[in-house]
C-alpha cells in the first residue's frame, strides 16, 4: 500500500516531512546541484537578519566526536537582499521555503518579517522559523531563548508581522534548564509550531597551541553526537503537550539525523517533521536520503500514513 | 554553479610512498571528466562507523578521464591527522565516497605567456596538471618547489618533465637552494619575465609570492588552504577575506569562490598565527558590534 | 627536566591530577586487575546513597554516537555497606578515594555524609563529591542542580558534617541555563571544589520497536560525544573565577575524556584535577594510560609543573 | 577476581563463513591459556576513527594456547548492527582491542554425569568445547542445537563429532525436528538420564531449558546474553534479577558474576519484551520508589 507522507505544519501541509536545516544548506542552488529541492518537504535558509552580517573570524569549525563546533556569527546578506535574491531564486528551483530569521533585538526580528511579508517571492514562503537562539542585546547576549519572557515577546512580535495563514515555528535552544517552560511561553504568545534544537553551547581547545580552536572561542555543538539531547527534547515538549501542559503544535525536530533511522527517532518522540544540518556536509544528498530512507522504514513497517508514526514511542512505553 | 558528482564508493586502485606522502588513486568516474586543474576533492574518512563526520578536501593532483578502470583520480596526502591516518592506510579494493570536481580552478592566460607555479610541499601536487595545461596553450611553465625538508618535497622528478626549468628550496637545505621559495623566485622572475604566477601551499608562501609577483608586475593566483566542514558551499565555515571588484572586501567562501583567489585581492592583513579576523571595513563587520 | 604533576584539591594535594569518575569505575577491585588503582591521582566511587538501591530495570543503556545513554539509577549498596566493604578494600588498595555521595532530600545527603566520617576507613578519604544531579523528592523530582538554592542547601548540610580538611566538591549538571550562577552558590554555600560535568539529559529510540530504547526512558549522555560541552562549562566557571565572580576553587574537568590529548583540553580551560569515565568501558586502563598520555604532553610542551597549564588557555585567545 | 588479559593489538588470522555467522580467529596470547568455556571476550570496534565506543562481547568458541602464532581464540560472529558488521569485515592481519576472559565458565559436575548441552543460534558456539571438557572428566555430553532456520545453526558437523548425541531443531523444519529445542528436550532427558542441563542462547530458550530441567529433576546453568557496556564489571549496565543463597533477589551483573547462572536462580518473571522489570521483592527495590 502506499504511504501517504504529507505532514502539516497547522496551517500549511507539506507534501513530506524532511527538510534541511538552517545554517547547513546555504539558500539552494548549492545543494541543487545534487538533488531537485522541491523534492524536500521544506527547504529551510540560513538565519536572515535585518542587516548585511560578514559573520565571525576564522577558525570557525572545529570537528568533533561525531559532530562539529560551528561559530559563523550568523554570516548573511541582510533581509533586503535575501528578498531580491535568494528567495526569488529558491522560488525559481520550486522550493517550498521556510525562511529562518533573527534579530539582536525584538523590534528587528519583527522588522525582518514584515520585509519578509512584502517581499515579492513571499508565496514560496511556507512558514517562518523564528530564530531565538540568538543573542539578545538587552540582556548581555544571553540568548533569547533562554528566557521565556524575552521569547514570547519575540515570537509576538513576529507573529503580528505576517499574515494569519503564515506558520510561526519557534527554535528553541537546549541549553536551559526547562525546555517546557519555554516551548509553553513560545506558543502561548502565538508560535504555530516549534523546531528543536538548535545546536549546543560548546568550546574546543587546540591542544597543539592551547587556545581556544574557534576565533570566537565558544561554538555550537551539532551532529550525531547530539541526538540523544534533540530525541530527548522533542520527547519532553511532546509528552508535556499530551499531558495538556501546553497546547498541541507541529513539532520539528532537528539533531544529528543522518539517517532515516536517525529521523525516525524524533518522529516517534513526537516530530511531526524532520530538519537535516551537519550530516549534509558529509553527505550532500543527505536531506533527500534521509528522507527515502525514512519513507522505506515507515512502509516496511506497514503505516500507511506517516502522521500515525509521530509520537508512537509514548504510546508504547 | 559547476557540475559536480558524487562517487559512494569510489575504489582506491593503488597507493604508494612519495617521500612523507602518499600518492593515491581511486576510480571516480563522473569527476575525472570534468575536473580541471585547482580544483579539489572532498573525501569521505573513516567508514561506516566513523566518527570523523567531516569530509576531507585534497587538491586534484592528476585526472585520467578513462583507462581500464574508468575515470580515475590522484590525490597526494599528507597523514597529519585522524581522516588522513585513514586515507593513507587504506588497501587496493577500499572503497570511500569522494564528492568532486569543486571549487574554481587556475585561470589560464588568453594568450601565450611564461608562468611561474610555486608549490609548497604537498602543494606542489597539482602544478604538473596544470604544467601541462599551460604548454597546451603555448605558455611556458616555470617550476618552484619549496618544503621544510627534501622528504616534504613532492614530484621533484615530475618537475623536471613537466616544468620549462625548475627550481627547488628546502629550509634546511637537504635539496636545492636553502631558504624559502622566496629566496630564488625574484630571480626566476627576472630571468622568465614570468606574468602570471600559480602558487599552491600555506598561507605564508602564498603571501610572499603575492607580494614577490606584485613587485616584478606579474599576478599571482594562489590556492588557499581554510579549514572546511563541507566543502561545497553550504556551511560558511571556509571564509577568507577578499576584496572585489567594486573594491569591497568580503568574507568569502574558499570552498566555492576559491580556492584559487588572486593574490592581490586577498586581505593579508587579517591573517595571524593561524587565525583571520574580520577586516573593519568588511561588508557587514559593523553589524557584527551590536551583536 | 622532570614533571610536578602533583595538584591540590584545596585542604589536599594529590600525586597527579587523573581520577577514575564516578558509576565509570565500580568501587576498585573490577579495575585492579587491569592497573594498580593508587596509581591514580584519585579514585572516585560509584555515587552512594543512605539505602541499598536496586537500580532500574533494563535495558539501562543504549550505545550512541560517541557515547552512550545510561540509566543505572544510582544502583548501590547504601552508605553502611560502602563503609564496611568497599571502603576499607580500597583503603587496602592504596586509593586515595573520592567518595560521591547523594540523597533523595537534603537531609539525606547529611546523613551520608555523617556516616561516612564515622567510618574506620575514614583517613584513605581525600574529599568528598556532592552528585546533586540525584532527583529532589522535594521538589518533583527535579534534579538538585538545576537549582542553585537546593544545590547551596545540600552543599552546605554536606559541609557541616565532615572535618574541615575535607574537600568538598560539588558536581554540576549541564542542563542548566547559567551554569555560572549554579557554580556560585555551591561555592558560596562551602564547596571547596566543583566537578564538571554530570552526563546530559537524552532520550534514544528503539527504531525496531518504536519505543524508548531505556526502561527509563531518559538516561544521562556520556562520552566523546559531550566533551565541548564539558570543556565550556568548565571554561565559563574558570572565566567567572578569573573574572572575580566566584571564589577562585578548583575544577575537576570530566565529560569525553579518552586519551591524555582531551584531558589537556579540559585542563588548558581551567581544570585542576580531570576524570575518565565512559572512555574506561573502551579501555579498562583508560586512567592510566590518559594519565602517561597527559604527562607526555605537558612535559612535551616544556612545562615542569603541571598546575602551570590549568587554565592556561585563558591568557592566549 | 580472575585474572584477565587486554590484547591491543589482536590479530585475525582467519576469518571464514559458517552459515549466517562469520567463524574468526584472532591471536590473543594471554586469553587463550586461561579462558574455560562459558567464558566470553569483550572486542572493540570501529578502529581509531569508531564512533562505536563499546566494545562487543563473544562467547569463546575456542582457544588455541600455544601454536604457530600463540595462542588464538575463536568467536563465532552474527553481523548484526554497526559493531558486528565490522568485525566481519576485517581481514587477515587487521588487528583489534581484545579483553578476556571475563565471567564466569560453565560449573563442571564434581563427578562424572551425563549432561545435555542445549545451544540456540551462535549460543552453540562454546558448547563444544564444554563437551570436551565434559568428557574429559567422563561426562557425557548430549547436543541439542536449534535455530530459526538451518543457516542459523552453527556447529552441526562439529557437534556430531563433539557429542554423546545430537539432536537438531529448527524452527521452520529447515533441518531436523521441526520446532523448538524444547520439542525434544523432554525426550533427550529421558534417553540421557542427564542430571545437568547446560544452555547458551536467547533468553526465551534458556527460560524453557530451566523449566524443562526442573521437570526432570536436572539443574540448568544457563549463560545468558544482556547488553553489555563493559563488561568488566564497573558501569552495572547488565544487570538481571538473581536469587541468591539467601533467598533474596538481587540485581547482579551478569559480565562479573554470570554469565553463567543456575535457570532455578533467574527470576525469569521479571523479563518481558526485552525489557527486565526490577521484582518488587528485590533488595533495594524499595528505596528506588522514593526517587
Ligand atoms: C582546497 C584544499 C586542498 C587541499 N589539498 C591537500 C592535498 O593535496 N594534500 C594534503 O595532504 N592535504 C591537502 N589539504 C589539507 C587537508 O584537507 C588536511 O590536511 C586534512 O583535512 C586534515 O585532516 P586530518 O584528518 O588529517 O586532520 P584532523 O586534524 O583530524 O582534521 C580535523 C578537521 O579539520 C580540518 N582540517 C585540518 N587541517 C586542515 C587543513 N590544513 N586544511 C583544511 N582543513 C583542515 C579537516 O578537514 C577536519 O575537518 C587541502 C585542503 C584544502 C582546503
Ligand atoms: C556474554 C555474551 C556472549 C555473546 N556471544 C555472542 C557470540 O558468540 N556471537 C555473537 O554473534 N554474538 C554474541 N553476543 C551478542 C553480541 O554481543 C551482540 O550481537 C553484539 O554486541 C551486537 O553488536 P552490534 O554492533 O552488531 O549491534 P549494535 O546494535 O550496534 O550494538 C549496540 C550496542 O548494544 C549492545 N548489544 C546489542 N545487541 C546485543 C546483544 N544481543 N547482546 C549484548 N549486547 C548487545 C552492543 O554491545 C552495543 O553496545 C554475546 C553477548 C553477550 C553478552
Ligand atoms: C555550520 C552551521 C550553521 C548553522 N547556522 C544556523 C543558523 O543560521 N540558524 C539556525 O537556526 N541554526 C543554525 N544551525 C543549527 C542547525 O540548524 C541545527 O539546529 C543544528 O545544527 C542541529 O542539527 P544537526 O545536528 O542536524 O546539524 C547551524 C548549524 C551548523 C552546523
Ligand atoms: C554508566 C554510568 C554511570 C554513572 N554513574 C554516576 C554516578 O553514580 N554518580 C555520578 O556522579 N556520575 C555518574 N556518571 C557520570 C560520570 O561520572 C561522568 O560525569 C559522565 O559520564 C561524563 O564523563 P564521561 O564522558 O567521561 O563518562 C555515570 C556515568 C555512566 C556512563
Ligand atoms: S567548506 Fe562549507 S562553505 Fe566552504
Ligand atoms: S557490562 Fe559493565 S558491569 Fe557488566
Amino acid at each position: 500500500m502506499a504511504l501517504d507522507l504529507s505532514t502539516s505544519l497547522g496551517p500549511v501541509t507539506l507534501p513530506n516531512p524532511v527538510m534541511t536545516a538552517s545554517g547547513c544548506a546555504a539558500n539552494g542552488k548549492e545543494l541543487a546541484r545534487f538533488f531537485d529541492v522541491d523534492r524536500l518537504g521544506a527547504f529551510v535558509t540560513k538565519t536572515v537578519m535585518a542587516q548585511p552580517r560578514s559573520g565571525r573570524g576564522t577558525p570557525r569549525m572545529a570537528e568533533t566526536p561525531s559532530g562539529m563546533l560551528n561559530s559563523i556569527g550568523l554570516q548573511g546578506p541582510g533581509i533586503a537582499a535575501f528578498c531580491a535574491g535568494d528567495l526569488p531564486m529558491l522560488k525559481d528551483l520550486g522550493a517550498r521555503v521556510l525562511v529562518s530569521i533573527a534579530g539582536g533585538t525584538s523590534t528587528e526580528f519583527a522588522d525582518v518579517a514584515a520585509h519578509l511579508r512584502e517581499s515579492a517571492a513571499f508565496d514560496c514562503v511556507v512558514g517562518v522559523e523564528v530564530n531565538i537562539s540568538c543573542p539578545n542585546v538587552a540582556n548581555r547576549g544571553q540568548v533569547f531563548a533562554c528566557d521565556p519572557l524575552s521569547s514570547a515577546k519575540v515570537v509576538a512580535l513576529v507573529r503580528e508581522q505576517l499574515p494569519r495563514d503564515t506558520p510561526v515555528i519557534a527554535k528553541l535552544s537546549p541549553d536551559v534548564t526547562d525546555i517546557v517552560s519555554i516551548a509553553q511561553s513560545c506558543v502561548k504568545a502565538g508560535a504555530t509550531g516549534l523546531t528543536m534544537i538548535n545546536t549546543l553551547l560548546g568550546v574546543v581547545i587546540d591542544t597543539e597551541t592551547l587556545r581556544p580552536a574557534l576565533y570566537a572561542v565558544t561554538g555550537g555543538l551539532s551532529g550525531p553526537a547530539i541526538r540523544p539531547v534533540a530525541v530527548r527534547a522533542v520527547w519532553q515538549v511532546a509528552a508535556a503537550m499530551r499531558e495538556g501542559r501546553l497546547p498541541t503544535v507541529p513539532i520539528i525536530g532537528v539533531g544529528g539525523v543522518r539517517t532515516g533511522r536517525d529521523a525516525l527517532e524524533l518522529v516517534a518522540a513526537g516530530a511531526a517533521a524532520v530538519q537535516v544540518g551537519t550530516a549534509t556536509f558529509n553527505d550532500p544528498t543527505a536531506p533527500v536520503r534521509v528522507l527515502e530512507e525514512l519513507a522505506a522504514l515507515v512502509a516496511g513497517k506497514g503505516f500507511t500514513r506517516f502522521t500515525d508514526v509521530v509520537g508512537v514511542a509514548h504510546d508504547r512505553t | 554553479m559547476s557540475p559536480v558528482a558524487q562517487v559512494r564508493a569510489a575504489e582506491l586502485i593503488a597507493t604508494r610512498r612519495a617521500g612523507a606522502y602518499h600518492h593515491v588513486t581511486f576510480v571516480a568516474p563522473g569527476i575525472a571528466e570534468s575536473a580541471r586543474p585547482g580544483q579539489f576533492v572532498a573525501v569521505a574518512v573513516g567508514g561506516p562507523t566513523s566518527a570523523n563526520l567531516l569530509r576531507r578536501a585534497f587538491s586534484i593532483h592528476k585526472v585520467t578521464p578513462s583507462g581500464t578502470y574508468g575515470g580515475t583520480v590522484d590525490l597526494v596526502i599528507s597523514a597529519k591527522g585522524a581522516g588522513t591516518q585513514w586515507l593513507t592506510a587504506l588497501r587496493a579494493h577500499d572503497t570511500t565516497d569522494i564528492v568532486g570536481p569543486l571549487g574554481r580552478p587556475f585561470p589560464l592566460p588568453a594568450e601565450a605567456a611564461p608562468c611561474v607555479l610555486v608549490g609548497g610541499g604537498y602543494g606542489s601536487a597539482p602544478l604538473f596538471w596544470l604544467a601541462a595545461a599551460l604548454k597546451e596553450r603555448g605558455c611556458q611553465a616555470h617550476l618552484v618547489l619549496g618544503a621544510a625538508t627534501e622528504s616534504r618535497l613532492f614530484g621533484v622528478v615530475d618537475a623536471r618533465r613537466a616544468g620549462d626549468s625548475v627550481h627547488v628550496t628546502t629550509d634546511d637545505g637537504t635539496a636545492g637552494t636553502k631558504g624559502t621559495v622566496a629566496a630564488v623566485l625574484p630571480a626566476v622572475f627576472r630571468e622568465t619575465g614570468a606574468v602570471v604566477a600559480y602558487a599552491c601551499g600555506p598561507m605564508g608562501m602564498l603571501r610572499s609570492v603575492t607580494e614577490i609577483s606584485a613587485a616584478h608586475g606579474a599576478v599571482a593566483q594562489v590556492a588557499v588552504e581554510e579549514a572546511m566542514a563541507c566543502g561545497v558551499g553550504v556551511c560558511m565555515t571556509c571564509v577568507i577575506p577578499v576584496t572585489g571588484n567594486d573594491g569591497l572586501t568580503r568574507m568569502v567562501r574558499s570552498c566555492a569562490e576559491g580556492p584559487v583567489f588572486r593574490g592581490d585581492r586577498i586581505r593579508w592583513d587579517a591573517f595571524d598565527g593561524g587565525r583571520c579576523t574580520v577586516p573593519e571595513d568588511a561588508v557587514g563587520a559593523q553589524a557584527m558590534r551590536s551583536h
